[in-house]
């Protein structure tokens, strides 16, 4: 007769929530881009990282070491034109390129998703500021723009964490554009509305409601920006900017096409780069695309 | 149309003569809209966004050897457009320019363009209004009339049933439970699920008697053995629970599969 | 096509155009010291002698970012400069103007860039739809999208490594440059053969890292527009198989892949600017290059303006095209 | 004369241009509870109404008053306490869970926020009695995330929030059109106890008349931003005098094979020509006894019987009913629906 009585059974329930970690090993066993890409990137940080406690840093540098040695047992890598031990630079280039990455990722990340989140929950003339000058910036090549400061500072004063927040400068957009984006679809949500109902104010719904769900974008927004800002520094230094003595990947691409590597016989000056930047790059794709497939369910399967 | 990983098991699919299960992806083809049309659900969503209205009744056309010149097809698609009760400017136009009832006649007229033998309504009136829903329903029902087709309604709405068919069979869980003409399941519905189901349903007068159907509805790759209703039914007896009954007419005309009624 | 969504991509090209010369305005005058006219003096004494009429465009840079006016006089100054391509002088290639080299340069890019951005996307999107329909071959559906990693690694890369296996190892094609230098152009067939050889290997290495974005955006698309119940009721209809395929799907996949293309020009010309200068095509790149090696600021600044004029430009032409494929934006407040 | 909350000379008009709300006014007094449905067709703007009541919508024109004083302009501590007093049941019992939390979210944030209870053992047994007097079994529901939960039991927690809340208006926006029509009924009765048993005033948004008749005490009739009818449920149902009414009410597929559709002709409606600008009645278009005065100006409310309103000339011998006293008709002693909800 009234409706205590009625209780529908509760649907099937898998048995013990495990361990977040244990978890996270059984998502990564189907999401298999998301495991190899984060497989390479421990294998690439454990490689300089290991490697910086065992090479002699000064190797890296010109006249460290013989030059246009082929790679053999001594020289794992070869050596370049210049003395430069590659095994050395393949070490602190694969750490130093990673480390501008995510410094500069991160700064963008920051700054693109705090304007994402205010202009997307504030709106007004604010948001259409906002709106409007990253439209415009995310016409201008980045990489232009990075060349017109790179170009008119002194090649003396760069250190490669000065390089990193300038290449910050162009890595917000991005994420600013996407966070704004979902934010916008996320503020109607009847959750939203139940969390006003509750009496939650706006940071309270912003930081306790949005922020959660709001992870993998985040995830795949830094990744995003991360390989924007490794695209910069490898470009930058392919053209001749930046700190051209410090031992980085791209830097040494400089010196292998400006020294005519290829010509001189010279192919693993050329190649330990090569492979290592798409290796990179594969890695930051791979992590994204799996990224990408925790966000958006509905496309999956993205390789 | 059943989409991969779905597939036809086993039985036919009689029309006329012809089992459509045996027939080739190709021949299937020409038969879906000239001889069997729908109706969709979502009409909101079912015209192609970037293509006019009209060009969407003759694209199906051309694609059905008919032989037609473009001319004669054009005046078909009119026609189609007349009979749904649309003005003819509504051929020039794109789906984002019509109402939710203006689109799903114009789906009426895509379906109807090549007179065919059945029609079926998946629940063609789910998203509209009760008013647009009446002329959506009465529209269909007048074409139905005027081209001797049968017009298969597939729905949830009991009310809807009520005014606007003829024969109706009501499933549960994937088999049928009962099936007879509209007065015979309204008035002497034999299987329990039938009964409950028009119980629950409001009607004007009897103020606040609203019943439900206890339990929940079985998942299709679980059904209890038996007679799949035999957890939610009232009347439940020891042999519904492990035989499946058998579906047979009763009074002329009128089937069930209930336990219930076989003496 | 409505007004409003004209004057807001006008608005939009002049704002791009607009901020593109701010930068070069404001970016050198961050430093503290003036460094134009240092490094004027610095080219000038390297070169170890003074060209005539040096002073004269000593002159005319220090009437242009004088120091005697104020900062908003200067910057008008520049402006109006700016608004007539008055780019000013090349220092290294003094007294050739910033235009005039920028003119040479500019077709070979402008030929390369459309060619294959144009290839890229077609067969980027054709692929990405073939790999997304239920009723392609295995060969499209398993195969083909392992490809799509090469879209992950940057042009220039996949160029250099050409560079390596094909024009070195095996010496299929020409190193670089875009015609062969050991003759003098003529403008005949084997001439035009000749560039086109030039330009495979440039070209190659930019369709292959760019296809498979535009594959993997139309692919996405495709799944999310195969889930349309306008698709079933196609189906539903009996369409003939390309139809539903190139009249249903792709059609309206295909413009979130047209917004894509626009906002792409800004990718596409940061890739180029390296692929270029790798291969040493005579284009706006290569020039950038040597112009950084040079420190030849002017022509610098100048070229970066020029690319992103261009870009507006070309998002301009898109995003005209776009209504005319989507009637929803053509009927947009009417 | 003390109303929770009210409604003066209403309008809300969006962006786009649409009217949603066109010069609405009427009050809810939380001393007679009563369920109050307030019916129409999409565009009616009956959910803009809901979520002005809500506060979570301005009026472009007009005020919305809560307990006497401008929405706007409350205190912290009556805006604290419109929250609390003020709340709502949505059509959707999926979206209204944040997918990043346990369902138990939604109730925890309101005990916090509230400060509904004094310790973490008092909170969960108030919340473990509210899970009860929906008919849900706490240990089946709390703990587990939206999605492992069947879209009743979802709608249901929703229902047995507001029972923890205690609130003295609860905004129920077609709490059942998403739930199977199986447990409806559940719900429903769930939602005439918070009146009966609480004296919860119910505003029972919805495009179904059926379940409107079956479960509310009053009705607003919408149209197009305005109101056409009003009065008891029962009145209005059985006997319609608005044309709109009548023509809403004929055409509900009643499961009755004695009470066929159309005895009413329809007025064929041509989407494409009704502007958001018309003067005068906003059925005049699609009415069949319109006259030339229609398309002039709106018709007042005349009351056609008593506790009945109508927005409608052909009902101008009758009194007129200032717009602004349309709450009155929700006040006093109401006839209780005769039946019973029960289940089978």
């Amino acid at each position: 007769m009234t409706a205590q009585t009625i209780s529908s059974p509760a649907l099937p329930i898998r048995k013990n929530e495990s361990s977040g970690l244990r978890n996270s090993f059984r998502y990564l066993r189907r999401n298999r881009q998301l495991a190899i890409g984060l497989g390479i990137l421990v294998f690439l940080i454990l490689f300089s990282g290991i490697g910086y406690f065992y090479v002699d840093k000064n190797t890296a540098y010109a006249l460290g070491a013989p030059a246009g040695k082929a790679p053999s047992w001594e020289h794992p890598f070869g050596t370049d034109g210049q003395g430069r031990e590659l095994f050395a630079v393949a070490v602190y280039g694969i750490w130093e390129t990673l480390r501008i990455g995510f410094i500069a990722g991160l700064i963008g990340l920051g700054f693109g998703s705090f304007l994402g989140f205010s202009s997307a929950f504030f709106g007004g003339w604010y948001d259409v500021i906002v709106r409007w000058v990253v439209d415009v910036l995310l016409t201008v090549p980045g990489l232009l723009i990075l060349v017109v400061i790179a170009s008119t500072l002194d090649n003396k004063s760069f250190t490669l964490t000065r390089m990193a927040f300038i290449i910050a400068l162009t890595a917000w957009m991005g994420p600013a554009r996407t966070v704004r984006a979902q934010v916008l679809t996320m503020r109607e949500r009847p959750y939203v509305m139940m969390a006003r109902l509750n009496g939650m104010n706006s940071w309270g719904i912003i930081f306790r409601e949005l922020v959660p769900n709001l992870l993998p974008y985040l995830g795949a927004s830094l990744v995003g920006s991360v390989t924007g800002a490794i695209f910069a520094t490898v470009g930058l230094a392919g053209l001749g900017l930046g700190p051209l003595r410090e031992p980085t990947i791209g830097v040494t691409i400089y010196w292998a096409m400006g020294q005519n590597a290829l010509l001189r016989g010279m192919w693993w000056w050329l190649m330990m780069p090569i492979l290592i930047t798409i290796l990179i790059f594969i890695m930051l794709f791979l992590i994204s695309a799996g990224l990408d497939e925790v966000a958006n369910p509905r496309v999956r399967r993205t390789i | 149309m059943i989409k991969t990983p779905g597939r036809i098991s086993g039985g036919q699919i009689l029309l006329g003569d012809t089992d459509l299960t045996k027939l080739s992806e190709e021949e299937m083809r020409q038969v879906r809209a000239s001889q069997i049309s729908m109706v969709p659900q979502g009409a909101i969503n079912s015209l192609n966004p970037v293509m006019r209205v009209r060009d969407q009744i003759i694209d199906s056309m051309l694609d059905h050897n008919l032989g037609l010149s473009k001319a004669e097809m054009i005046e078909r698609a009119n026609a189609a457009l007349e009979a749904v009760e649309l003005n003819l400017k509504v051929g020039r136009m794109y789906p984002h320019e019509l109402s939710g009832g203006m689109k799903q006649r114009a789906c009426i007229a895509i379906s109807i363009a090549m007179s065919p033998q059945v029609i079926i309504a998946d629940e063609p009136t789910s998203a509209l209004d009760v008013v647009t829903q009446r002329q959506v329903m009465q529209t269909i029902g007048r074409l139905q009339e005027r081209m001797g087709s049968a017009v298969i309604l597939i729905g949830h709405d009991m009310g809807l049933m009520a005014q606007f068919v003829n024969r109706m069979a009501v499933m549960y869980a994937g088999s049928l439970a009962e099936l007879g003409s509209v007065q015979d399941i309204f008035t002497h519905p034999l299987h329990p699920y039938t009964q409950m189901l028009i119980e629950s349903l409001p009607v004007l007068g009897n103020r606040g008697v609203f019943k439900g159907i206890p339990g929940i509805t079985p998942l299709l790759r679980d059904l209890p053995p038996g007679c799949v209703f035999n957890t939610r039914c009232p009347h439940v007896m020891d042999v519904c629970r492990h035989k499946t009954p058998v579906f047979k007419e009763y009074t002329p005309g009128h089937w069930a599969a209930c336990h219930l009624h076989e003496k | 096509m409505s007004l409003s969504y004209l004057l807001r991509r006008i608005l939009l090209v002049f704002l791009i155009i607009w901020s593109a010369a701010t930068l070069n305005f404001f970016i050198p005058k961050l430093t503290p010291r003036n460094p134009l006219r240092e490094k004027l003096l610095e080219q000038a004494s390297r070169s170890g002698y003074i060209p005539p009429g040096f002073n004269e465009m000593v002159k005319s840079y220090e009437k242009k970012f004088g120091l005697d006016q104020p900062v908003w006089k200067q910057y008008l100054t520049y402006m109006n400069d700016m608004a007539h391509f008055n780019l000013g002088y090349s220092i290294s290639n003094f007294p050739k103007t910033v235009p005039e080299l920028i003119g040479q340069a500019i077709w070979w890019t402008i030929g390369l860039l459309t060619a294959t951005t144009l290839i890229s996307f077609f067969l980027g999107t054709l692929l990405g739809a073939l790999m997304a329909w239920s009723r392609s071959s295995f060969i499209f559906r398993q195969v083909v999208p392992s490809l799509l990693v090469l879209g992950a690694v940057p042009p220039f890369i996949v160029g250099l490594l050409l560079i390596y296996l094909v024009a070195f190892k095996w010496q299929l094609l020409p190193l670089g440059g875009a015609y062969d230098t050991t003759n003098l152009p003529t403008w005949d067939f084997s001439f035009f053969l000749d560039i086109l050889k030039h330009s495979i290997l440039p070209a190659l290495a930019f369709i292959l890292t760019t296809a498979g974005g535009w594959a993997i955006g139309m692919r996405g698309m495709m799944v999310t527009v195969q889930g349309e119940d306008y698709m079933t009721f196609a189906e539903a209809k009996g369409l003939k198989n390309w139809r539903l395929f190139y009249r249903y799907a792709v059609r309206n996949a295909l413009l979130p892949q047209i917004t894509g293309l626009a906002i792409s020009f800004s990718y596409i010309v940061g890739g180029s600017v390296l692929v270029e200068s790798v291969f040493r095509y005579p284009g706006l790149g290569s020039l950038l290059a040597t112009a950084i090696r040079q420190l030849d600021y002017f022509l610098i600044y100048g070229i970066v303006f020029i690319l992103i004029v261009a870009i507006g430009i070309a998002m301009f032409i898109v995003d005209l095209i776009y209504p005319l494929l989507d009637p929803r934006i053509a009927y947009e407040g009417k | 004369m003390s109303n929770l909350l009210e409604l003066k000379n209403v309008t809300k008009k969006f962006k786009t241009g649409t009217v949603a709300l066109d010069n609405l006014s009427f009050a809810i007094d939380a001393n007679a509870p009563s369920i109050i449905a307030v019916a129409g067709e999409s565009g009616s703007g009956k959910t803009t109404l809901a979520m002005m009541a809500l506060g979570f919508l301005d009026p472009s024109e007009g005020t919305v008053l809560y307990k006497g004083k401008v929405m706007g302009k409350l205190s912290g501590a009556e805006r604290v306490a419109f929250r609390k007093e003020v709340q709502a049941v949505f059509q959707d019992p999926f979206a209204v869970y944040n997918p990043f939390y346990k369902v138990d979210h939604i109730f925890e944030v309101a005990v916090a926020n509230f400060k509904l209870a004094n310790s973490r053992t008092e909170a969960r047994k108030r919340i473990e009695e509210a899970l009860v007097s929906v008919g849900l079994r706490p240990e089946e529901t709390l703990g587990r995330f939206p999605h492992q939960l069947s879209g009743g039991q979802r709608q249901r927690l929703v229902v047995a929030r507001a029972l923890l809340l205690r609130p003295q208006l609860l905004v129920a926006d077609e709490p059942v059109s998403m739930v199977d029509a199986s447990l409806r009924a559940t719900i429903l009765e769930s939602l005439r106890k918070l009146k009966d048993d609480l004296g919860v005033t119910i505003l029972y948004i919805t495009h179904d008349l059926t379940t409107a008749y079956h479960v509310c005490d009053h009705i607003i009739v919408l149209y197009r931003g305005a109101v056409m009818e009003a009065g008891d449920v029962e009145t209005v149902i059985a006997n319609p005098q608005h044309p709109y009414t009548q023509l809403l009410i004929d055409s509900i597929p009643w499961p009755d094979l004695t009470r066929k559709w159309g005895q009413q002709e329809l007025v064929a409606i041509d989407d494409i020509t009704i502007k958001a600008t018309q003067k005068g009645c906003k059925f005049a278009g699609r009415c069949p006894h319109v006259m030339e005065k229609c398309w002039q100006s709106p018709p007042p409310l005349y009351e056609v019987a008593g506790r009945q309103v109508a927005s409608c000339y052909l009902y101008e011998d009758k009194p007129v009913l200032p717009n602004e006293e349309l709450g009155s008709l929700f006040k006093g002693q109401v006839k209780a629906p005769t039946g019973q909800m029960a289940h089978g």
